[in-house]
């Protein structure tokens, strides 16, 4: 693993995001998809951001793209704070910050040559000319892995694997520094995915990209992250490097997480943590600690307030009260 | 595409007429002739001439170039129009919304024959205000189109990708969304100028269309009605023109929404002459007293490009108590094999060798209503996207009690009750409430053990999960396995669990069978496989899977298409191990001494070699 | 004598009508009508029955039967007596009408003088909408000098003063009517009407001619649609229908069963924007009139069931009819570039024609007209709007020619006055703006002078005026026709321009 | 779901005044003068001071905004005001002659329901079979025959060549109800040939879609049998959208039976909405024309919440 350079090229501080169900005149219900997250990304480091779905993971990848306008806090690139940048030089830091999808199939424009779509972001900012953009194709190409020649073609004569690689290309094409990977391999099949992540992997050594690699699969973020934060209802349970959360699990929730995942080999089971019902609706979260509904170790006082992401330990920080206790 | 041809050569035929007129060497349209009033066919004019004595055939034939001329403007207008005010009003939801679509309503509003009548007293008949009227009429049509198409659009990742490429909303909606969207505004379009040429004739009938002299078909409908009695003809010629040309515009309509709506399955299913196999074809075999026994099944799907085989010579049993995995990738074959079970194919496949013993019976032989007799009965299946799974017009509770009173006769509260219990067995909280829920109202695990309790309603011997917990949550997958197997214990049901997780085959399974490109190439103690796997595939697999410790390694290459299946053995383009007589013939399976079977020639000399994972 | 033209129906044939046909019932034989109702077909609702305001020939046949005034038309086209015994001019020039004794109202009240008088005053009245009111405030005084005589002071002398009260606008009403209640002295009762589609009437006992009327009620029934409404006396619905249309004229004529009376009393004319050149040249409009080959409009609008008119719409047969005269503008198209070029426009010009979409009629011969005048150089362009704007437009003189349809009030000269008398206020009716000095004055001295033999010379010279001066250039006569049952005698179609006024004979009409 | 629904109302009962408004505004605009229109009946010029005497008798020379403002006042109460012509009141006229576009259409819809939607399922059944090729033709056939053009063969066909039928007009239904009904069967079908199609082209769609979901195979998994199946779960499914379609034609059907009542000679609502645009009857076109609207409105509203009902997912929001 590369040592991630101290200062953070992305960070957010206190970023929350509500979204207003309801049309344009009604009052609909208000959903606190993000609370209050703290994160931080450096360059040529990879954060691994892990929950469930409606765990706030994709919405949190997206406002640190400043994709979406945050309800609270702020992001800041390289030091400037994104949320008051507008017009001109808000498209300029776009060409330095990026993002890859989940669904492969959706993820490309059906109607368009591969090797276009891969130069938009050259072609937006009007960088070089056409030959030079071509070349800069052709190179990308090569360098996830596919001939070329493939650039003529359109994105229904490709695999899912290779679309996602064609994604990728797309995405480094204009040379960015940030990239937001959401659930990149999720859709693929285990033997593609991991072709995939080895591909992320070097490109993000070769490039000294700050990775921030979004996944509900477990066993793909400890291999591929530095480190770690696991969300849930919006909110960041636990934060470390990946061998501490993975190893030595601190917070009630990633215990479980990391119980319910299946392993491979029979010794790795431990007893397994099986949560009671179904995650609480994120429009009327619980009272201080959200896990508290389904945690086997709550007190009353779980519900009093919400618990700080206190450090414990001393690369990790964990948002529970009775941390210490249970550990 | 043929549908596509015959409509499109008759249109692009009237269109040729109607522009070539001036060139084709017809009479004077407007020239009247008193004398030779509504005279019948004569030398010159073929069709005869009408109540002025002007030749029929060429206002036929000028008419439909006003007719035509009117409806294309309009349509145009109005497409260019309402697509634009579309993609405003689908792009800046809100206040953009509110102007163009909503606005949209108020034209809605006004009967159609009003709003020409007004336009037409405010600024005068004639071709330019009929053009007008006509695109005011359509240009809702157009906006809703596009309006409901940019909205499906901005949801897809491309989208987002462009505009997080730093692309001005200019440039994403002309270059993004517009060329995504065009296929159904152009089906939009045709649509608009096969209305706006009935219309133009309906308002040229009442007279509030094209002004006279000139010719258009509304207009000549209109003056042969009056001389009904005296020419019945005349009536027949504008009426045949004027609904061949929409006819044909209509079905080219049709061609071009098939052809541009993806969803419409291309494979036009064509049922197999031969019906289910001849019972006795095949030598009896004899049966172990599985309560499931798979015989060197083989299905066989027509596809517009030949046959396809997706499932080939496969075979396993299943014990009560005992859970067989099928593991393999997507393109492997094993939700094929389980419909094939369920007697579910779609009408294009057939199975076609082989035989599937459940208990007495031979599955592929039984007639429909027999096998219906068992399908929720003495075997069960639960699918994997609860989301879709559940009809989502009915309550749950009904759901349940719909498959217990499809197999046994009992009153509506009986089934009830008998609903609630299982509702309890699966653990779902609150069952009395939750009876009553709609499907949208659950959550995803939620519904799966809705899915299970349905399931297993009928005390099924044997039960077929294609996948159940691929689309679920981590936590909640572990929740439903748990459940799985407490009621597989509790019940002795045998159970087939279809997937491609490895870590879920290690959790549930007893024995495994790994499927790849419609065969089975590895088959054994999911322990032993799991430990020394025989079959270069499921080491690969196995080396693929992310487990903590260790790289994990891809395998290069991609899974052959049913249509490319290699002759020899169909892992060799992908596998290290292979050599050249790997592709020469087709691979059998081999049995070893422990029981284990695997599909692979070189599979002793690579397990003596006991190479480390490739 | 002064008269507004009279109104005639325009029907609103091949367009828009609701109507309601009482279902014809599908064995092909005629169904009997039922103890002696007679049961006829309008062409259009009457929108209102108000006595004195004109609103269309369908009203007005219905009001015929309500109402009646001083003198009416008899078969022949003379005027005859009703509620007057006779009327006479005496020496001061002034008009004195005998009242029939024994009329008497349909509340039973008797006919009086007074009524004669309130009647007269309440069309005259200054917030009336009544059709004849400029003409009624021509007179004087009037008076009574006793309860059966009634003496009419007229401002200037009117040889034509009678006829105003053959009009079917002009009753005599009982003075103690309401504007909702009107009282007259007709033959038939209002009996009930069922809005839009149809009006029962049943006969009045106590009429003051015995043993008429002949019929025991008459149930009007509207079939706004032209061919609907001959499907229904074919098979027998209706007893008689108004408007036979051209197309279907032969087919009544050729039915054993049914009997055709059509008469020629309409006409069609075009008419000139004079404000607007070249149309205040006289030349221009001459050229015009010779250009038309009227028999093309006949047989193109009206299926040949028509007549040319090269002249006045002088009515054939009368004392002042001129058979050169009635051909003044016989079709000479060289005549017509001739007269073109000695005015000016040797290769002709270009301008508009306006006419309305809303009437077949009217639009084909606008386009008969516009290929005969695109033969002499004039190309027009077709304008036609709906009915409401080309009125408006004809009032607004927002044209340069256009095509007209009407009747004259009655078959005298003078009944022409509201069509050429182009001194009077601007109406669509009339050419706009148009200087033709000695056609109006002949039409006054025609109407001041008593002499039946100095008016046919003053008349004769009033055409040959209008000839030189195209006050409105004359195209064609319609034929108006009734289709009858056989059975049905006693009702004849009056001559002329008083065809409409028809509903009259209806008294005297019976089933043999 | 009330505040919704109230919502609604209002936003409707907005557009229907819009369009009134807009309407009273454009006819007059239009040239043309009620009160010189009624004297002119029959081509007679009548005389300018009669005419300016019936204008003020109608209060039609006073200022534009009293005449609208006197339209809304009566609006609460139902007083749509007096036809111009004949001073009938609008919403008698309305009253009287709604019902018969409405049994036009509801006869209509109700033949292109009944054939319509089995046929339609029938042909998604068999995909591609005869059924389907020839039942699709013809629902194409019958959208491109225009209503006017079928309307004029059926009355030379059945009323004067076999004279089975009568040529058109009305009858009321107490009057005579046998008679009733048979003047009623042509313009029906006249009106439902364009419904048919399209109801037959939706409910095949429809039912396509229905029958490729899961929740199909979900139930053909329980062993219920094909009748079942189809009814309960893949009709059942595929009905709400067909529905909220036939319904918005009916919607659009309210002004638009104009050439079918023409035809024949069916005194509906949309041929004295024609007659008093060319008379320019202002009260009487403001009056049919707000009534059309609001019921279009209304229809759409009686959709959406069918809708709802039909299909549980909309009633949540």
């Amino acid at each position: 693993m590369t040592t991630p350079s101290a200062t953070p090229l992305v960070e957010a501080k206190g970023l929350s995001k509500i979204f207003h169900t309801g049309g344009l005149f009604r009052r609909g219900r208000a959903v606190q998809a993000v609370r209050a997250v703290d994160a931080g990304v450096a360059r040529g480091e990879a954060l691994g951001v892990v929950g469930e779905s409606g765990s706030g993971k994709s919405t949190l990848g997206r406002l640190m793209l400043g994709l979406m306008p945050a309800s609270g806090g702020t992001v800041s690139f390289d030091g400037r704070p994104l949320g008051r940048t507008s017009g001109r030089d808000w498209r300029a830091l776009r060409r330095r910050m990026q993002i890859v999808f989940q669904d492969p199939y959706g993820s490309l424009d059906p109607r368009r040559r591969v090797g276009a779509q891969i130069a938009d972001g050259l072609a937006i900012h009007r960088v070089g000319d056409a030959g030079q953009r071509a070349e800069r194709v052709a190179g990308m190409l090569e360098r996830v892995g596919l001939d070329p020649s493939h650039a003529q073609r359109y994105p229904h004569e490709f695999s899912g694997g290779q679309r996602q690689r064609i994604g990728l290309a797309r995405a480094l094409a204009s040379g960015p520094d940030f990239l937001v990977a959401d659930e990149p391999v999720s859709a693929l099949d285990v033997s593609i995915q991991a072709q995939i992540v080895q591909l992320l992997a070097e490109l993000r050594r070769d490039l000294g990209l700050a990775l921030l690699f979004i996944s509900h699969d477990l066993p793909v973020v400890r291999h591929l992250c530095d480190r770690v934060m696991v969300m849930y209802l919006g909110r960041v349970m636990e934060e470390g490097t990946a061998e501490a959360v993975f190893t030595s699990p601190a917070h009630p929730y990633t215990r479980a997480l990391i119980s319910a995942t299946p392993q491979l080999r029979p010794d790795r089971r431990a007893d397994r943590i099986l949560l009671a019902g179904d995650p609480p609706s994120p429009s009327n979260p619980p009272s201080g600690c959200v896990f508290r509904t389904r945690c086997a170790h709550a007190r009353p006082a779980c519900a009093e307030a919400v618990p700080e992401l206190r450090p414990h330990g001393e690369s990790r920080r964990v948002a529970c009260i009775r941390a210490e206790e249970i550990a | 595409m043929k549908r596509l041809w015959i409509p499109g050569a008759l249109v692009a035929a009237v269109i040729l007429l109607a522009l070539l007129a001036p060139w084709l060497g017809l009479a004077d349209p407007v020239k009247q002739d008193i004398a030779q009033r509504l005279a019948g066919p004569m030398p010159g004019s073929p069709l005869g001439r009408d109540e002025f004595g002007r030749d029929v055939l060429s206002r036929l034939i000028w008419g439909a170039r006003t007719s035509l001329g009117v409806a294309f403007a309009a349509a145009a207008i109005a497409g260019i129009l309402g697509t634009m005010l579309g993609l405003v009003g689908g792009w800046f939801r809100g206040i953009g919304e509110l102007l163009t679509v909503r606005s949209m309503d108020i034209i809605l509003c006004f009967p159609p024959v009003l709003l020409a009548l007004l336009v037409v007293t405010l600024l005068g008949p004639g071709a330019g205000t009929l053009i007008l009227v006509l695109s005011v009429l359509y240009l809702p049509g157009f906006a809703r189109v596009t309006y409901a198409e940019v909205l499906s659009a901005r949801s897809h990742d491309y989208v987002e990708a462009v505009r997080a490429l730093g692309a001005p909303t200019g440039r994403i909606l002309l270059r993004t969304v517009l060329p995504n969207i065009a296929g159904p505004v152009l089906v939009q379009l045709s649509l608009a100028v096969a209305a706006a040429v009935v219309l133009e004739s309906g308002l040229s009938f009442l007279g509030l269309g094209v002004v006279p002299p000139a010719p258009s078909w509304g207009l000549m409908i209109r003056g042969a009605r009056a001389t009904m009695e005296q020419s019945p003809l005349l009536l027949l010629w504008p009426c045949a023109a004027l609904s061949l040309t929409i006819l044909a515009m209509n079905l080219l309509c049709d061609g071009l929404r098939d052809a541009v709506d993806p969803r419409t399955p291309a494979a036009r299913p064509r049922p197999r002459l031969i019906d289910r196999m001849l019972p006795g074809m095949l030598p009896p075999t004899e049966r172990t007293g599985a309560v499931l026994d798979l015989q060197g099944l083989t299905v066989e799907i027509a596809t517009p490009r030949g046959r396809i085989r997706p499932v080939e010579d496969v075979s396993f049993s299943v014990r009560p108590g005992e859970t067989m995995a099928i593991v393999g990738e997507s393109g492997s074959g094993k939700s094929v094999t389980a419909t094939a079970l369920m007697g579910l194919l779609p009408p294009a496949a057939r199975p076609v060798a082989g035989a599937v013993w459940l208990g007495e019976r031979d599955l592929l032989r039984l007639d429909e209503p027999a096998l219906r007799a068992l399908r929720g009965g003495a075997m069960a299946m639960v699918f994997q996207d609860p989301m879709s799974s559940l009809n989502p017009v009915h309550r749950v509770g009904d759901q349940v009690a719909e498959a217990i009173r499809a197999h046994r006769t009992m009153t509506a509260k009986a089934a009830r009750a008998e609903a609630l219990g299982l509702f309890r067995r699966v653990g779902i909280a609150d069952p009395e409430r939750r009876l009553d829920a709609w499907p949208h109202e659950l959550s995803g695990g939620m519904r799966q053990r809705v899915m299970i309790a349905m399931a297993l309603a009928n005390r099924p011997g044997l039960l077929i999960a294609d996948e159940p917990t691929t689309a679920l949550d981590v936590t909640v997958q572990a929740q439903i396995l748990e459940l799985l197997a407490e009621l597989q214990r509790e019940t002795g049901t045998a159970m087939i669990f279809i997937t491609h997780s490895l870590g879920v085959v290690a959790e549930i399974a007893d024995r495994v069978t790994v499927m790849y490109a419609g065969q089975v190439v590895e088959q054994g103690d999911a322990a032993a496989v799991f430990a020394a796997p025989l079959h270069p595939y499921t080491r690969a697999l196995l080396a693929a899977t992310p487990d903590g410790d260790g790289q994990p390694a891809g395998i290069p290459g991609v899974v052959p298409q049913p249509h490319a299946f290699p002759t020899g053995c169909r892992f060799a383009p992908r596998c290290s191990h292979a050599v050249a007589a790997c592709e020469a013939a087709p691979v059998m399976l081999d049995e070893t001494q422990g029981g284990r079977l695997t599909r692979c020639i070189r599979w002793t000399e690579l397990a003596n070699g006991a190479e480390c994972a490739a | 004598m002064v008269g507004g033209s009279r109104c005639i129906t325009m029907t609103r044939r091949a367009l828009l009508g609701a109507g309601l046909s009482l279902p014809f019932l599908s064995l092909p034989g005629r169904a009997q009508s039922a103890d002696g109702i007679l049961r006829f077909g309008l062409s259009a609702f009457p929108p209102n029955l108000q006595p004195w305001v004109s609103t269309g020939a369908a009203a007005g046949t219905v009001k015929l039967m309500l109402h009646r005034s001083l003198v009416t038309y008899d078969s022949k086209g003379q005027l005859r007596g009703e509620l007057a015994e006779s009327w006479s001019v005496d020496d001061e020039g002034a008009w004195v009408f005998k009242l029939r004794p024994g009329c008497v109202f349909q509340n039973g009240d008797p006919v009086t003088a007074d009524d004669v008088k309130w009647s007269i005053e309440q069309i005259a009245g200054e917030t009336s909408t009544a059709y004849m009111r400029t003409q009624f405030q021509g007179i004087e005084r009037i008076e009574i000098p006793d309860p059966q005589t009634v003496r009419l002071v007229t401002k200037t002398p009117t040889a034509t003063l009678p006829t105003w009260f053959a009009n079917y606008n002009t009753f005599v009403l009982s003075r103690n009517s309401t504007p909702s209640e009107p009282i007259g002295a007709g033959p038939f009762r209002l009996a009930g009407q069922e809005r839009g589609t149809a009006i029962e009437l049943a006969a009045f006992d106590k009429f003051y001619k015995p043993g008429f009327p002949k019929l025991k009620g008459i149930r009007f029934t509207v079939y706004a649609d032209e061919n609907l409404r001959v499907a229904a006396l074919q098979s027998g619905d209706v007893d008689m229908i108004e408007y036979v249309p051209w197309q279907s004229m032969g087919t009544v004529e050729s039915d054993p069963r049914l009997r055709l009376d059509a008469v020629e009393g309409p006409f069609m004319c075009v008419l000139f924007n004079a404000t607007r050149p070249p149309f205040d040249d006289p030349r221009v409009r001459q050229a015009i009139a010779f250009a038309v080959k009227r028999e093309d409009i006949v047989k193109a609008a009206f299926f040949g069931r028509g007549k040319p008119m090269a002249g006045l719409p002088i009515v054939a047969g009368t004392p002042w009819y001129d058979d050169a005269l009635a051909n003044g503008w016989a079709y000479d198209p060289a005549k017509a570039k001739a007269l073109l070029a000695e005015a000016g426009h040797p290769d002709g010009f270009q301008t508009t024609l306006l006419a309305t979409a809303q009437y077949g009629m009217h639009k084909d011969t606008a386009e008969v007209v516009q290929q005969h005048l695109a033969a002499i150089g004039i190309q027009c362009e077709l304008q036609l709007p709906d009915w409401s704007t080309r009125v408006a437009r004809g009032t607004k003189g927002q044209y340069d020619i256009a095509i007209h349809g009407l009747a004259a009030d009655n078959n005298d000269p003078d009944g022409l006055t509201s069509v050429i008398d182009t001194s009077l206020a601007p109406t669509h009716g009339r050419s706009f703006g148009l200087k033709a000095p000695k056609t109006v004055d002949a039409l006054a001295r025609g109407r001041a002078e008593f002499d039946p033999a100095k008016r046919v010379e003053i008349y004769k010279e009033m055409q040959r005026a209008a000839l030189e001066e195209v006050p409105l250039a004359g195209l064609a006569w319609r034929s108006q026709g009734y289709g009858l049952d056989r059975r049905l005698t006693g009702f004849t179609n009056l001559p002329g321009a008083l065809t409409t006024s028809s509903g009259a004979t209806l008294e005297e009409t019976s089933f043999t | 779901m009330i505040a919704g629904l109230a919502r609604r109302i209002a936003t409707s009962l907005a557009l229907a005044w819009i369009v009134a408004t807009i309407v009273f505004l454009a006819l007059h605009m239009v040239p043309g003068d009620p009160a010189e229109l009624l004297l002119s009946t029959g081509g007679i010029a009548p005389d300018p001071a009669t005419v300016a005497e019936l204008r003020s008798r109608l209060g039609l020379d006073r200022p534009l905004a009293d005449q609208y403002f006197d339209f809304l006042s009566g609006l609460p109460q139902g007083d749509l005001g007096n036809s111009l012509v004949d001073d009938y009141p609008v919403a008698q006229e309305i009253a009287l002659r709604l019902p018969r576009t409405l049994e036009l259409i509801g006869a209509g819809a109700l033949l292109a329901v009944v054939f319509g939607i089995p046929a339609g399922t029938w042909a998604a059944m068999h995909r591609g079979g005869t059924f389907d090729r020839v039942a699709s033709g013809l629902a194409a056939l019958l959208l491109a025959v225009p209503v006017f053009v079928v309307g004029t063969l059926l009355i030379l066909l059945m009323a004067q060549a076999l004279r089975l039928m009568p040529a058109g007009g009305f009858v009321p239904l107490a009057q005579d109800p046998v008679q009733h009904l048979t003047l009623l069967a042509l313009p029906a079908i006249a009106i439902a040939k364009g419904l048919t199609a399209i109801v037959f082209r939706m409910t095949r769609s429809s039912v396509l879609d229905a029958l490729s979901r899961d929740y199909v195979r979900t139930a053909r998994a329980k062993g219920l049998s094909p009748a079942r199946v189809l009814v309960h779960h893949v009709v059942r499914n595929a009905l709400s959208p067909v529905l909220t379609v036939l319904g918005l034609q009916m919607g659009t059907m309210l002004g638009g039976t104009v050439l079918v009542e023409y035809v024949f000679n069916w005194p509906g609502l949309s041929t004295p909405l024609l007659h008093a645009v060319e008379a320019r009857d202002y009260p009487m076109v403001v009056g049919i024309v707000l009534t059309v609207s609001g019921l279009f409105l209304l229809i759409n509203l009686a959709m959406d919440l069918l809708y709802a009902v039909l299909d549980p997912r909309i009633r949540a929001t």
